[in-house]
């Protein structure tokens, strides 16, 4: 298939966009391949396609219960960063970034990644602390951070007020190379490359059971019949337990739901992306003009990708209380996403009980900027049999080790940070 | 937005509740070892259906209760006290 | 300029009242009763945007909510409101709009070059561009995207108006008063039931507002409404999102039709209604259909045109053409006539009909077979092209300056799918109509497909009157329906009409059906994929007027029935809420409440500055005159204390009493130390672990009886405790006899410490030996302070000779004032938040930063208090391999090697050139001037005497540390025990 | 010694008029009380009953309800415990009483300076309150007798109807009864406020 190119642009649209073709093919399922991968949201669809770029495995089958990037992928607010304080998470997460910034060009697909600075604002000593442990722990890694003071914050962006409030600013730990994706087209990108690297994306195609025997995966059941594969990848986000349960096992994580706005169209209003350090609330403006905006989780488990008014009263009197210029602004919709959530609020990207089953997941409300890195610490995993250095400390087993890894300190669940 | 019967206090929104995790896991007795209270604390069945939870009336009458809800639908079905018991349907 | 398109009577507007308003700068004049688009139609003001991406000339399409095209940005300076849907806002005199969205002026906007590039710019060409060199995204490319973005500016000034929250329970709640709804909330309403009628316009009525042979019966129903107690009347209130359990979102305009709102008033009232029951009688949404051209100012939708002239008795156009599917749409033309505009054409795909009878009957010229095919005029409609249908080409154009269109009806489903009801196919209406309800709630009228206001009004009684009983209450008799022939509102299936130009399915954002097609083609072919790639029904109508158009279109591409394709997910918002009423009065200072100590007032009159603990308002010190900087004033407090005597308010401190018999037991299960050994009269320092092993909080437990406990808790902690204590009572031991009492308002505390600090307590207590033998180190007891009953304690956290007061908070200032008294030959000082938190680094006790989630006993230092019999929580993992690990950080003392450079919490401790730990607290030592922290350092006690590096890479500071032990100030506690 | 008398936590507030004028407006007060919480022991329902019945003359309420006898209420407020409030007298005196008759089946925490009471009063008294209180307070699911703890502007609030005017007595922890009455304020604002 042509790659996208603005030549092409050009010439297709002198022919009336006649000639082009799908951006990934309708794959119906073979009856077995290397890899499956299940989930086409950005991470199964990584996952393909870096088993495909980086090692060669290109006999692999993306299932996806609806249509791919539907799930969290498709409902996120597209917050990408590596502000991190633990070195595992750090690490990780500056690989992921690293991959995002030449994304656009593996892909042959514009994402719209957009470095616009990511500000996490702080209010109080404490908070201020807190703000310089992690970013000296990424400067440390080598990672970009900046302390940024009052007049920093209202430089960077001066629709915050930061003298006024219940909680006035103090400053912000500011990355520069933060920033935002468009977060469908992550979706549709990596299928788009793995499709042309000979990955089948099967849509409409739920997994139903797993094929174990002998303590190994064989293959899966779906709704599109039984696949065989010896390594199967899960990449399921909210639906991880469901998944687990199919194959025998309990994991540490509980589905909550995480609510996310979007406003009407604006002129540029806020140039970055912001967070509100005093209460949950944080917003950066799309390409098309919208303050794409959430804040914490309705606070109970749930499959259902709606929320509740409570969650956002506090989102949108967080969001005031911060830029009071937002009051006059219209909400213009709301939705909701299903997320894993885990005991210390980190990933989970390894091996599981089951020989040949592995898993990506319990990204809890901040996956999608790891959706390269996941992907490609997946893939290696599944390839290789074993983690790379990026994802090792990323087991489940390491509750039971006591090794958690808790940025925040919350503790199991609570509730759910 | 969950509408929680309180068996004390009547419905009453869910900004009154505080979520407190699955009430169907509990805690090990003395005896219990790293694996029993790694399973307590930890491991989730996570249903995507009925779930039996612990919910506080914390800004009401502060009792935590065990309520029957469905994780997809949200619909409560049935709220109990703490020493009650609540079977999942079909479980 | 004179209303030139007013007629002189008729509809619901009070010409006797003239109001003033400016648009774009220029004066006009409305009438009471007027939307800004009613009042600038009858201006003969016809252009009124740009739209989104192709900045194509735009005017008013619809009269209501569903308006996609005149979006104004209203008022100015901080009130200005960026994209008001023009035919909503009502006229008050001297507002103001601009239109938005073009660079230029209205008429001559040069961005509408983006038109000619069209065939370059189609759905998402973005995508598939912009990607070399790579560099050029970041500086060209997407600045460029992003300067584009948007529709109407915001004022970026702060609101100054207000907003209010509502609560509301009822019966029966329901949405919309046109003929459905009214007849339901009168249905209900005589059956006793507490009713809420909400109607998002300013009048009742919905479509009984072109109606003048029903107007008595409307104004008999508002009256008959008006005269029930137990009755709600909710006008300019939209309900905007149907939630869990009967709860509904609804937003009143209370204001806004007011150039500000009347002091005490709020610009808007945020409503959560809880109903039993509900019914929806949200009416149907006209819908567009797709050809050429269908763009132009001058196109609308034909019932907008017959509500100009029966509401607003306003002309939509001197010459109108009528381009309509089904006999329900001619009622415009009709209409239109009766106003005086001439009818040109009414052009109708279908063969023969009742209403093209009628049609010619009146002597309008009508084009059966045929559709239009495109539109010609500039910024402005000046005729209309039309062919027979399937034709394909362009046909004979006739002059007009409005086109109304009509391609049927669409239910407004809205609400009825949000509450989770799936949708159905209404092959007959070729509309989705409400399936299944799936809460306590029914649709009727319009919003299910009944039309005809005769058929929609009984449909409304049969449903008011089915949700009271359902929700309890008899049926009463029936009310008067009004009566009136039903047109016939099934249409042709006409979606498109293909030809040259742009065709659009959604006009806000420039959607064509080509666009549909493409992305059709490219593989995003479910309506999901296909709305997000082409940004079909995105936009703030949300696809209102042409959602299922688009659908209709992708249907075709696809070869599957439209039923099979469906319409994107409904979702809240049915309107754009305005964001202050969601955030209502809990914003700027109001955020979240404060919370004061009963001192709050004296630490005020002591010129204290302030600092958060939570939602507490804590003195972080008192500033006075001759203290250089705030250190100085933090280390002059701290000096008093170390040297001569000091007090502080420590009333925000958690307090539980726990009592009963079993309540001994308890402490020792959710403290790591024991209590039971404890005895009537002392106190204990405590540590609480989670269950994970990790330290949760800590604090001094009294005993006050054999049954009787006194805990106190970490300010930040003192409600997480509580709950824990709560949930394990409940949980995990509810055979405990324990009652559990939250004491922290009833008593005031002030700590006293220094060495001086038994001087003081002595002249203000009374009744107590407070002598070092009677009253030793962790003593507790009764007492009386100024006469007031209180309670010392013997406790310190500064590491001084020091002891806590309590007494019931009233009496506080009395006791603060008695003992700045009996202080003041002793040199007393107020002491702060910054100088308790200096004591205590100096002196090695930890707090809130070192027990920040992370850290176990032993890590702090603290591993001997866990008690080696007996279940406690966190004991058993507490001693998973991770948390013994012995090359966890370990709490360490740090003290600056340079007595003047500065070290910070949050700096990293450098050994051997990496991170081995971070600085957790940090301060300027009075007993040995300098910088000195705690912190947390691997194989801490190991580096003890040895000099490493604080590194703070953000603010490029390397400071060269001693570590020492933490507890290097008076390590043997001589002095707390003196 | 005889105590002195306490400082109210609200003492500092302007009295008198607040809000618009109108000739309905809402009347607030600030009645100084002695609140007593009482929490049964294990199996001394009957107990207490029998001692609150002795001792104050009150049918212990049940959920949602209150009970007076004697110039003491009782509140029902959780399974097992109640509030008993009173009149201010003098220093702890009605704790001693409840100590006393309770000594054997409850537990008894005095709250009189750890909670405040605001009295509210008025025709549109159910309309402000309904700006932040998420309970109905309709007289078909509510009137006086009947008592609730509700959070109202995240302070945590027990609404006790004393009389069908309606009155109401609206009771909150002493340290956030500033900001509560702040958003008294400007619930009443549009009825105006008359500060006793
Ligand atoms: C409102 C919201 C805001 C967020 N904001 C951010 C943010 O700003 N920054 C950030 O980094 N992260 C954010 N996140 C988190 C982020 O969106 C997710 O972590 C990430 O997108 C997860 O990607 P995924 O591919 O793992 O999951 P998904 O995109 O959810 O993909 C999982 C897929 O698995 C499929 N599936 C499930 N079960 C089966 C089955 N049995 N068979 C086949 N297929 C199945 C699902 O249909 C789905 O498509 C947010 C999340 C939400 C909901
Ligand atoms: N020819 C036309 O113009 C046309 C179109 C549709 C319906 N109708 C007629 O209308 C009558 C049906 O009466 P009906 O009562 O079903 O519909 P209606 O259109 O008369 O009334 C619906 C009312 O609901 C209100 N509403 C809609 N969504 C709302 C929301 N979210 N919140 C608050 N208010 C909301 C609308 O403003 C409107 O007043 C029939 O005569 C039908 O034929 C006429
Ligand atoms: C970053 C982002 C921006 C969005 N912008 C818009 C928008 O401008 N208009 C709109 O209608 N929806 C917008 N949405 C919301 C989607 O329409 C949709 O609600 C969301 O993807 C969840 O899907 P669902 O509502 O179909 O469940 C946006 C979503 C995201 C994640
Ligand atoms: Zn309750």
């Amino acid at each position: 298939m042509p790659g996208y190119s603005g030549f092409r642009i050009l010439t297709e649209g002198l022919r009336g966009n006649s000639g082009w073709k799908p951006a990934w093919r309708k794959a119906a399922p073979k009856p077995s391949y290397d890899v499956i991968v299940v989930g086409g949201g950005g991470h199964g669809l990584a996952t393909a396609f870096y088993l495909a770029s980086e090692h060669g495995i290109t006999n692999v089958a993306v299932l996806e219960r609806g249509l791919i990037g539907q799930g969290n992928t498709g409902r996120n607010t597209t917050i990408v960063r590596s502000n991190y304080m633990l070195p595992e998470n750090n690490n990780f997460y500056e690989h992921s970034l690293k991959l995002w910034e030449g994304l656009e060009q593996s892909l042959n697909y514009n994402v719209m990644m957009s470095q616009r600075g990511v500000i996490n604002l702080f209010h109080n000593e404490a908070q201020k602390n807190a703000a310089l442990r992690r970013g000296n722990s990424m400067r440390l890694n080598g990672i970009d951070a900046e302390i940024l003071d009052r007049d920093g914050v209202k430089a960077m962006c001066p629709i915050v007020d930061v003298d006024n409030g219940r909680y006035p600013v103090m400053g912000g730990l500011l990355q520069r190379r933060g920033g935002t994706a468009r977060h469908d087209a992550v979706a549709w990108g990596f299928a788009h490359a793995a499709d042309a690297r000979g990955v089948d994306i099967v849509e409409h195609c739920e997994v139903t059971g797993m094929i174990i025997e002998g303590g190994a995966i064989q293959g899966v059941r779906t709704t599109r019949g039984e696949i065989r594969a010896p390594k199967v990848g899960l990449a399921v986000a909210g639906s991880t337990s469901t998944l687990t349960a199919m194959a025998g096992f309990d994991v540490p994580i509980e589905t909550h739901l995480l609510q996310a706005f979007v406003s009407e169209g604006l002129k540029p209003l806020i140039d970055c992306v912001v967070t509100f350090g005093a209460g949950h609330f944080y917003v950066s403006q799309s390409d098309k003009g919208g303050l794409v905006f959430g804040g914490g989780l309705d606070g109970y488990p749930s499959y259902g990708q709606r929320g509740t008014l409570p969650t956002a009263e506090h989102v949108y009197s967080a969001g005031v209380s911060m830029i009071p210029a937002l009051g006059r602004l219209r909400g213009l919709r709301s939705w909701a996403g299903v997320m894993d959530m885990t005991p210390d609020g980190s990933p989970y990207i390894c091996k599981t009980p089951v020989q040949g089953l592995y898993m990506t997941a319990g990204w809890c409300y901040g996956g999608f900027k790891a959706t390269p890195g996941s992907g490609w610490c997946h893939a290696w995993t599944i390839a290789k049999d074993a983690p790379h250095r990026l994802n090792a400390a990323h087991t489940l087993d390491r509750f039971r080790e006591g090794r958690m890894l808790d940025e925040r300190g919350n503790g199991p669940f609570f509730w759910a940070q | 937005m969950l509408r929680i019967p309180c068996p004390h206090c009547g419905a009453r929104d869910e900004v009154e509740f505080i979520y407190r995790g699955d009430a169907t896991v509990t805690r090990p007795g003395p005896d219990g070892d790293v694996g029993a209270f790694h399973d307590y604390l930890y491991l989730r069945r996570n249903p995507r259906g009925w779930q039996v939870e612990w919910w506080q009336h914390n800004g009401g009458c502060r009792t935590f209760l065990k309520v029957l809800r469905h994780t997809v639908t949200h619909e409560v079905r049935a709220v109990a006290t703490a020493t009650e018991t609540l079977e999942v349907p079909g479980a | 300029m004179s209303q030139r398109f007013r007629l002189p009577s008729g509809g619901h507007v009070d010409r006797s009242k003239r109001l003033s308003f400016t648009f774009d700068g220029r004066a006009y004049d409305g009438h009471h009763g007027d939307t800004l688009a009613a009042a600038l139609l009858a201006n003969g003001v016809r252009l009124v945007g740009r739209s989104f991406k192709y900045h194509r000339p735009r005017g008013i399409f619809s009269a209501g909510a569903e308006e996609p095209n005149a979006l104004v940005e209203l008022r100015d300076g901080a009130r200005r409101e960026p994209n008001t849907r023009a035919t909503v806002a009502e006229l008050f005199d001297g507002l103001a709009a601009t239109s938005q969205n073009h660079r230029g002026s209205l008429a001559f906007d040069w961005m509408a070059v983006n038109g000619l590039l069209a065939p370059w710019l189609g759905a998402g060409f973005y995508y598939k561009t912009f990607m070399w060199p790579a560099s050029f995204w970041e500086r060209v490319y997407e600045p460029m995207i992003r300067k584009a973005a948007g529709l109407g500016r915001a004022s970026g000034l702060p609101d100054p108006d207000h907003y209010e929250a509502a609560h509301a329970h009822c019966d029966v709640l329901v949405v919309g008063a046109g003929a459905a709804g009214l007849a339901a909330a009168r249905a209900a309403g005589a059956t006793g039931a507490r009713v809420i009628l909400a109607e998002q316009d300013f009048l009742l009525g919905g479509d009984l507002l072109n109606e003048p042979g029903l107007e008595v019966w409307r104004q008999e129903s508002i009256a008959a409404l008006e005269a029930m107690p137990e009755v709600t009347l909710l006008p300019r209130t939209t309900v905007f999102g149907f939630y869990d359990q009967g709860v509904l979102g609804a937003v009143e305009r209370v204001a806004d039709h007011l150039p500000q709102p009347p002091a005490h008033t709020a610009r808007q009232r945020y409503w959560t209604i809880r109903a039993k029951e509900v019914v929806l009688a949200t009416g149907a949404h006209e819908r567009i259909i797709a050809f050429p051209g269908n763009d132009r100012p001058g196109v609308m939708l034909a019932g907008a045109a017959r509500t100009y002239a029966r509401r607003y008795g306003v002309r939509a156009g001197e010459t109108a053409a009528l381009f309509a599917t089904q006999d329900a749409a001619y009622d415009a033309a009709f209409a239109l006539a009766e106003a005086g505009t001439r009818i040109a054409a009414i052009i109708d795909p279908r063969g023969d009909s009742a209403a093209m009878q009628r049609a010619r009957e009146a002597g309008f010229t009508v084009k059966p077979g045929c559709v239009v095919t495109g539109t010609v005029g500039g910024n402005a409609l000046r005729g209309v092209e039309i062919g027979a249908v399937g034709s394909g080409g362009r046909g004979d154009a006739v002059p007009a300056d409005v086109l109304m269109v009509s391609g049927g009806w669409n239910p407004a489903v809205h609400l009825a799918s949000m509450s989770g009801s799936a949708l159905s196919w209404d092959e007959a209406l070729l509309a989705f109509v409400p399936g299944a309800a799936s809460q306590h709630e029914r649709s009727a009228g319009a919003c299910r497909g009944v039309n005809g206001i005769g058929a929609a009004a009984a449909d409304g009684a049969a449903a008011g009157q089915a949700a009271a009983v359902a929700a309890g209450f008899a049926a009463a008799p029936a009310i008067t329906l009004p009566e009136a022939p039903a047109p016939d509102h099934r249409p042709y299936e006409l979606w498109e009409v293909k030809g040259r130009g742009k065709a659009f399915v959604d006009i806000q954002d420039d959607v064509t059906a080509n666009d549909i097609r493409l992305a059709h083609r490219e593989g995003y072919s479910h309506i999901e994929h296909a709305k997000r790639y082409t940004t079909h029904a995105m936009g703030t109508d949300q696809g209102k007027v042409g959602g299922l158009v688009g659908a209709a279109v992708l249907a075709e591409a696809r070869e599957e029935p439209v039923a099979k394709v469906g319409l994107p997910r409904f979702r809240p918002y049915t309107s754009p809420v305005a964001w202050g009423a969601i955030a209502g009065g809990e914003v700027g200072q109001h955020f979240q409440p404060v919370r004061r100590t009963a001192l709050h007032g004296v630490h005020e009159a002591l010129g204290a500055v302030w600092m958060d603990a939570g939602i507490w308002k804590r003195p972080a010190y008192y500033p006075k005159a001759g203290d250089a900087d705030a250190w100085a004033s933090v280390k002059r407090e701290a000096r008093a204390v170390r040297e001569r005597v000091g007090v502080c308010d420590v009333s925000t401190l958690g307090k539980i009493v726990v009592e009963g018999p079993d309540a001994a037991t308890f402490l020792d299960r959710v403290y790591a130390n024991t209590f039971s050994t404890l005895q009537v009269g002392r106190a204990r320092y405590g540590l609480m672990l989670r269950e994970d092993g990790i330290v949760f909080d800590d604090g001094t437990t009294t005993r006050l009886g054999h049954d009787r406990f006194f805990v106190t808790t970490t300010t930040a902690q003192a409600g997480p405790v509580m709950q824990h204590l709560e949930f394990h009572l409940a949980s995990a031991w509810p055979d405990l006899d324990v009652s559990l009492a939250s004491v922290t308002d009833q008593w005031a505390a002030m700590s006293i410490a220094g060495p001086k600090a038994r001087e003081v307590v002595a002249a203000v207590v009374t009744g107590l030996d407070v002598s070092n033998e009677a009253f030793p180190f962790m003593a507790v007891a009764d007492c009386l302070a100024t006469g007031v009953p209180a309670r010392l304690f013997r406790i310190s956290f500064s590491g001084e000779l020091a002891y806590e007061i309590a007494m019931p908070a009233g009496y506080a200032a009395q006791v603060w004032r008695a003992v700045l008294a009996a202080g003041a030959p002793h040199g007393i000082e107020p002491y702060g938040v910054e100088a308790l938190g200096l004591l205590r680094i100096e002196k090695g006790h930890v707090a809130g930063s070192e027990l920040n989630g992370q850290t176990t006993a032993q890590d702090l230092g603290l591993g001997r208090m866990l008690k080696k019999k007996g279940d406690f929580i966190g004991r058993v993992l507490a001693q998973r391999p991770g948390m013994t690990d012995p090359s966890r950080p370990r709490l360490v003392g740090l003290r600056s090697v340079d007595p003047a450079r500065q070290i910070r919490a949050g700096c990293h401790l450098i050994v051997d050139g990496r991170s081995q730990g971070w600085i957790s607290s940090a301060t300027q030592s009075v007993v040995d001037p300098g910088w000195i922290g705690l912190g947390l350092l691997r194989d801490g006690e190991t580096h003890i005497g040895s000099v490493i590096v604080a590194a703070n890479p953000l603010m490029g500071e390397e400071v060269p540390v001693k570590v020492v032990s933490p507890h290097g100030y008076d390590a043997e506690n001589l002095r707390v025990r003196a | 010694m005889s105590a002195p008398e306490p400082v109210h936590p609200l003492a500092g507030v302007a009295r008198g008029r607040h809000g618009a004028a109108g000739d309905a407006p809402l009347r607030v007060s600030f009645p100084a009380r002695d609140i007593v919480q009482v929490m049964v022991r294990r199996g001394q329902d009957a107990a207490l009953a029998a001692a609150m019945r002795t001792a104050f003359g009150i049918d212990a309420p049940g959920p949602g309800h209150t009970a007076s006898g004697s110039g003491v209420t009782a509140i029902w407020i959780q399974p097992g415990q109640w509030l008993l409030t009173a009149p201010r007298t003098t220093e702890g005196a009605l704790a001693v009483r409840a100590a006393e008759a309770f000594s054997t089946c409850a537990a008894v925490a005095d709250q009189s300076h750890g909670r405040t009471t605001i009295a509210v009063s008025g025709a549109s008294a159910r309309e402000a309150l309904s700006r932040g209180c998420r309970i109905d307070l309709h007289p078909r699911a509510f009137g006086p007798g009947r008592a609730a703890s509700t959070p109202i502007a995240q302070i945590g609030c027990l609404v006790h109807q004393t009389d069908a005017a309606p009155s109401f007595e609206l009771t909150v922890f002493s340290t956030l009864a500033e900001p509560f009455l702040h958003w008294l304020l400007e619930a009443g604002a549009p009825f105006g406020v008359e500060i006793a």
